[in-house]
């Protein structure tokens, strides 16, 4: 018998097992043992040149088999070895556990052909580059300052973030009110907001209505505040929330006269 | 304002997109929009499948991975995509890998000597080159004296496999499943095994 | 063989997919499609527009640019693209992306040559994405002719990845220990990976 395959053609005795199973049409349920021993002594020695690092776990398998083999042609002893050195091994045992050996062997290997088939097939899409969606999130990550006082630029980007995310979070009142709320009013009220807490508010807690009207004309009278240094703005750390405190001229601000009472 | 289905299509479109390769999370679409339920999103996006795979004039199509999906070239594409030489190449798993990768899917979690057993060789350069490659991953160690690493899966597997969830591998016999019980028990197993085993 | 008029649409669109917002020019059409005449994909081409453009269940459309084309998203997604670019972004990042910013933060400053010495493959759209990520910056420029990009990490990498500084990523000596040098900077990566899969 010839045989032109390589051992590197098979991933262990297993496979080189399943493989005769199949070429000489063997039942594997009811393997017969010496027609296997044989065959795979056989394969083993038609090797050329066996590395020996890869021989070890193929002739251990033919180990295994001779002695399977061997113990089938003694006859069975009457009575069970009590022999401890000697202890009788049913040769039936073991031809079994060499089957249940194969057929869990022989399921992974199928399953390993399925998810060859998967790979093949994915390796067979491509995709493109995800689009930079930095134009979309009308804030740049990147360009944040890392800690100090947050501007009025960065004040900006954090409202928009607001809106955006009031947005997500429920539908917003897209008609607009014109000026229900005067800016002036607003501004008293943050200011008072400020005065009653007595330590810095977070600008989020600030826009707590969810109106966009609303928003916009308390974010206008937050940006008089600033202006007027009645309150000041600051940030710990990059994307933490803003904290508004009051200013150096929040005692100056006079409730009473705003020019933005229209 | 309702969402025609032919509206929703063209948003989910644009979004897949949008992403590319990185893949769109039926979850996420579901912010996107709001109005429809998971389930829809899901009944929508299989309606699209099957209009890019009947639309010849399409070269895309819809692919799956974890809890989403990710728009690609079609298989006919490759050679075509790959003559614009941006594509990087990957090598195939060798077939070590596969065989023992597909222990791990199965058996999860389950140590080398496990899988050595099972393979009937040494597995160790096979569970490198996984680990390695991100699609397996010490998940535990095993009781007793040795404290054997023990593997399992990573949504990477899923991904480089085109599986949504491991539910999607093919189902093996029973047999498997109780491998590691008393022998007992083995036989108690064996009849419906066999029929198993015959089926596959 | 000759292709059909639906065959060579869907390479194109195959081919005006896989490039992108970076566009497609009609000459690189043409080398992909040599039986074609300039003239002809041209044609091919607006018909495509036509087509695109009459679909409502398309979410894309093709633009004009110098010598050539560009597949984006209908004016309409811009809307919905906004309401995804707010979703956290909890897309974790692919093995290559992964790799690539692993062998950056341990060797920084780091030229692609270099990183892709080390990964076997091409690196260049790794590094893209993390550029656009904001994970990874140009920290300088290569001695010699080349005079080639230097990357390294970012601010946002640490944040991303839950460092307070680079002296928490395990030190490479440990793990030389453990086999091989990328294991365990990858389980770093994946644990990420893995945590950011938890949340969704």
């Amino acid at each position: 018998m010839e045989y032109k395959v390589k051992i590197d053609a098979f991933e262990g005795p297993l496979d080189l097992l399943l493989h005769l199973i199949k070429k000489f049409e063997i039942d594997i349920y009811d393997i017969p043992v010496a027609e296997i021993t044989n065959q795979y002594l056989d394969f083993i020695h038609q090797m050329q040149k066996l590395e020996l690092n890869i021989a070890s776990e193929y002739l251990l398998m033919a180990a295994t088999l001779i002695a399977m083999k061997s113990r089938m042609l003694l006859p069975k002893p009457e009575l069970p070895s009590v022999d401890v050195d000697e202890p009788y091994e049913d040769p039936e045992m073991a031809r079994e556990a060499l089957m249940r050996q194969l057929l869990d062997y022989r399921q992974f290997k199928e399953a390993a052909e399925v998810l060859k088939e998967n790979e093949n097939e994915r390796m067979q899409l491509f995709a493109k580059l995800p689009s930079d969606l930095t134009p979309y999130e009308n804030n740049d990550l990147t360009t944040i300052p890392l800690a100090g006082r947050a501007t009025v630029h960065d004040m900006l980007r954090a409202f928009r973030r607001l809106m955006l995310k009031k947005k997500l979070e429920e539908p917003l009142n897209t008609k607009i009110d014109r000026q229900v709320l005067p800016i002036g009013q607003q501004m008293n009220l943050v200011m008072e907001k400020l005065k009653v807490a007595e330590h810095p508010l977070s600008f989020q807690s600030i826009f707590d209505y969810p109106d966009r009207s609303h928003l916009i004309v308390t974010f206008l009278a937050l940006l008089e505040l600033m202006k007027m240094n009645a309150v000041s703005c600051r940030q710990s750390e990059n994307f933490d929330d803003i904290l508004i405190n009051l200013g150096e001229g929040a005692d100056d601000f006079d409730a009473t006269e705003n020019p933005f009472d229209y | 304002m309702t969402l025609t289905p032919l509206k929703i299509h063209s948003i989910i479109e644009g979004l897949l997109y949008l992403t590319g390769e990185e893949g769109l999370l039926v979850e996420q679409i579901n912010k996107v929009l709001p109005e429809c339920t998971a389930q829809e999103i899901i009944n929508h996006v299989e309606q699209m499948k099957k209009d890019y795979q009947e639309n010849e004039a399409s070269g895309l199509m819809i692919a799956d991975q974890p809890n989403g999906y990710r728009l690609t070239t079609k298989p006919f594409m490759a050679d075509y995509a790959e003559k614009f030489a941006v594509i990087p190449k990957t090598a195939p798993l060798s077939q070590a890998a596969l065989e023992t990768i597909a222990i791990i899917a199965y058996k999860q979690p389950v140590s080398r000597i496990d899988i050595e057993e099972i393979r009937g060789v040494k597995s160790e350069r096979a569970l490198q080159t996984l680990v390695v490659k991100g699609l397996i991953k010490e998940v535990g160690r095993a009781e007793g004296s040795g404290r054997a690493i023990l593997y399992g899966v990573t949504p990477i597997f899923l991904d480089y496999f085109g599986l949504h969830d491991l539910s999607e591998l093919p189902p093996l016999a029973e047999m498997v499943k109780h491998q590691n019980e008393q022998l007992d028990a083995y036989d108690l197993f064996y009849d419906h095994y066999k029929e198993t085993i015959k089926n596959l």
